[in-house]
């Protein structure tokens, strides 16, 4: 278990330091990766006695604390009460618009997908809202989604109290500025570079001349996530957290 | 216990509109094959606030005419195959909402008011697409704050799954006070339940905090592991395997027709 | 005991809007004294719905500048004495409500909302009286049908009194819901508890439905026989005497200022 | 217990009578006579193998089946699903105006009451409201109340769903007629005449020359209500159905 961290505890650990200062983190019902990055700032606050990191992980009984139905958690975001959350998207533009409805003409769409969920609402309810997909394809990163679910700017005047703060994929990591409005590649995960990302996403983005490389954890954050973080994980991922583990022994004997 | 579920299917009528709960809230699964053996069709449902399989079930038996809802799939298992397949062909009207828009019309219908305002929206192409909702201008603010309103809605007909009722049609809803929210919300109540228990759920302050009151309930009956595949909480996991089969069977017409036939001999046996 | 009490009352600040549950939900009064000798004034009470023997001693005391309320009395002791005289000599600002409005209040807090519309009302001389209430033409109708809008109510702090909390300040509140709906639209919650329990009140089914969770507790204090001379649902019945012993005291400002000073005696010996 | 029946118990009769045909009545928590009511109404439709009748008495945990905390009431309400409520009121008026406030100038009333609880919403929401006050003088029925807490008609185009049905007072039992505005005497309680009721009464009303007596109970609904009813009543309101035990054994020991 001392290998070096694998590329998905590059992201988990990507993913705790953007919601560092949060009080309460909700993560989707089928997000283990968010779910773990939550996990770690969790461990790593406590570890530092700082202020108790909640974490609702929706549909789960271990991590769900509310207790007035499927309503509460909009209920609890309308009250400023959840710091952060993370939302997907079939397609992200760069704007910051997010769809979960289909490909096409809507309604009948040539894809159909699930639907916006609660992304209408919480995308203008939660301060920080992370943007996370794996997939980094030009058709997930689009220069205009064919419909909006959430759109990542309002007009103003228009009541906000979030928007999203950063997207996560398996290349790279982008803050959002909302004034311009745009992305922007903070940093580059380890094997992969700027051209790669570029052609891989629909829209344009700021970036320096040579983005740095996500860095990856420390020896103390790296012995919290394969200790602890993978335990908790067992419980509501078991799947997931197998997974991992073979991901961290199989690096570990190539090293 | 089939009779008592035919029983209760009788109470849908071509052309109402029903409310169905979330996955993992209590799915009344039990209720899928009465309604569609009954054949009530041209309903228009509405999903607390998203649908899976029973949704799926009854678009791919023919008896949908509109869904409501914030999403449909089949969790886990992936996209639900009927559903997809009945709005990329248009053979159903979508009316595509947001969780809290849905659990807003509910509350209005609960609270006797025409409609209850929510935040957001402003700017998606689900109000966009949403003839039936409207904006305002905050009145309570000087100027600009547009907000939208969501207006009631009110179902003729609830239908879900619970753990346990009682002798005077109190239901065991525990902390899933959504479907408290569906059934103040609707004309009727259809409740199936693991089990008839004989104590009243009203008579100790313990049960009664989590009890959905008879007052609510039209009609209750016994259908053990009623959620099936669907999990119901406290009770028993979701058959994830048997969803996957669905959902692999239900990609073509022929598929989904092939299972729900082949889940009649099993229901047969 | 004592020492947390006085720590807790001094989350509340002059000037601040607190939330006080009606008599039979739980009021903390054994929160009553720790609050008066703390001194915060110009305090503005939200009754929900209604207040008792809580608001009539605060206002008794001094301490308050606005009630916004449905009611104030002491039940089947009669009429609140020191509300009664504080309003008819002006001395307190009386802002009436109904019932449905303060929980409407309430709800639009609990919602994240500016307002929430609520039936009836029109044509009372209780809307007459609220400037800070809207009546708007229901933009789901061609023409007419006035509705009044009412605003969110943000209370700073409320405070209640409930059977047992746990280590996670989770609060057991039963069917009594109004509490959790305080909970929700206040900054600020501070709950008093006959008992601390070691299991997680959370940790199953039964008890979840009925509980608050921590995540809208600030601050627990254990204050066994708190609701005293209230009862406490499942607990202890209301002490009826104590009630007529304190309205027949406290019809003069004398008589009130006998009263609490006798009751310190008492809760020094 | 075979004495003839006492003035509330026609009062009781009178009122269950009034009730016929609802399927859920709410009561006061302080309102033993109509409780009382609709006890009776219960058992006799009970008797009759007729539909159920609920009665919810607010406050009390033997008579309550709601779940939802001190809202329910009025969502019920809302939702149609209370068919009639009874209401008291400091004054009342010849429209049907009900005063639960004060006497004089608003806010410093010079009399002040506790205040309107749920009567603005629930004398809209509920479609059979009966108006029941024991007292009947001039100063508690006026010409026109000083604080209008519930209105007794609406202008047309506003929402109502119901309003008063009866006015019951220890004279009398009066219907009220929306259109007109205004009540009509229908009864006069035993031991009481229309002389002593106009006089008692500060607004005009409608009556037949010579007004009937409000009909006292028949033999098996006497008995319903001194044996079941009043066991019922022991259990929410002792000291009332202790009072009224006695009063029944003074009418039978008097006859």
């Amino acid at each position: 278990m001392s290998g070096p961290a694998t590329s998905r505890e590059i992201l988990i650990t990507a993913i705790a330091r953007l919601l560092d200062g949060v009080r309460h983190v909700a993560v989707g019902a089928a997000s283990p990766i968010p779910a773990a990055g939550a996990m770690l700032l969790r461990a790593l606050k406590q570890e530092a006695k700082a202020e108790r990191v909640r974490l609702s992980i929706l549909g789960s009984v271990e991590h769900n604390f509310f207790t007035n139905g499927s309503a509460e958690l909009f209920d609890c975001a309308g009250q400023g009460r959840i710091d952060a959350f993370f939302l997907g998207g079939g397609q992200i533009d760069g704007r910051g618009n997010v769809n979960l409805v289909g490909v096409g003409d809507y309604p009948a769409t040539k894809v159909r997908w699930p639907g916006s969920f609660g992304s209408a609402y919480l995308y203008f309810a939660v301060p920080r809202v992370i943007l996370f997909r794996e997939e980094h394809t030009p058709r997930v990163f689009v220069e205009k989604v064919d419909f909006i679910s959430a759109p990542g700017v309002s007009e103003p005047g228009v009541w906000r109290e979030g928007g999203p703060a950063a997207l996560v994929t398996s290349k790279g990591l982008f803050s959002f500025d909302r004034s311009r409005p745009g992305f922007r590649l903070e940093s580059i995960h380890p094997a992969h570079d700027l051209r790669e990302i570029k052609a891989a996403t629909g829209f344009a983005f700021e970036h320096d001349e040579r983005p740095p490389f996500t860095p990856a954890p420390n020896e103390e954050t790296l012995a919290l996530l394969r200790g602890r973080v993978l335990d908790e994980l067992h419980e509501t991922y078991p799947g997931f957290a197998a997974e991992l583990r073979r991901e961290i022994d199989g690096c570990a004997s190539a090293a | 216990m089939g009779s008592d579920l035919r029983r209760m299917a009788e109470a849908v009528q071509p052309g109402m509109c029903i409310a169905l709960p979330v996955d993992y809230a209590g799915v009344s699964m039990a209720m899928t094959r009465p309604l569609i053996e009954h054949g009530a069709d041209r309903l228009h449902l509405v999903c607390v606030p998203t649908g899976g399989l029973q949704v799926d079930m009854l678009i791919g038996a023919g008896l949908v005419a509109r869904v409501e809802t914030s999403a449909v799939s089949l969790g886990e298992a992936g996209g639900a195959p009927r559903f997809n397949d009945a709005v990329k062909s248009a053979r159903i009207e979508i009316c595509d909402a947001t969780c809290p828009a849905i659990h807003a019309g509910l509350l209005a219908s609960q609270k006797g008011v025409p409609f209850v305002p929510i935040r957001g929206l402003i700017g998606t192409d689900v109000l966009a697409n949403r003839g039936d909702w409207r904006v305002i201008d905050n009145p309570f603010e000087a100027a600009g704050d547009p907000i939208v309103l969501v207006p009631a809605i009110h179902p003729d007909v609830a239908i879900f799954h619970a753990p346990m009722a009682d002798r005077d049609g109190n239901v065991w809803i525990g902390r899933r006070r959504e479907l408290a929210a569906m059934a103040y919300a609707s004309r009727t109540t259809l409740v199936t339940v693991e089990r008839i228990v004989e104590r009243s759920l009203l008579a100790d302050e313990t049960t009664a905090a989590g009890t959905l009151p008879g007052i609510y309930v039209s009609d209750v009956a016994v259908a053990e592991r009623g959620a099936w595949p669907y999990g119901l909480w406290g009770e028993y996991e979701t058959d994830t395997a048997e969803l996957k089969r669905y959902a692999a069977a239900a990609r073509s017409a022929e598929g989904f027709a092939d299972y729900m036939s082949g889940d009649l001999r099993e229901a047969a046996r």
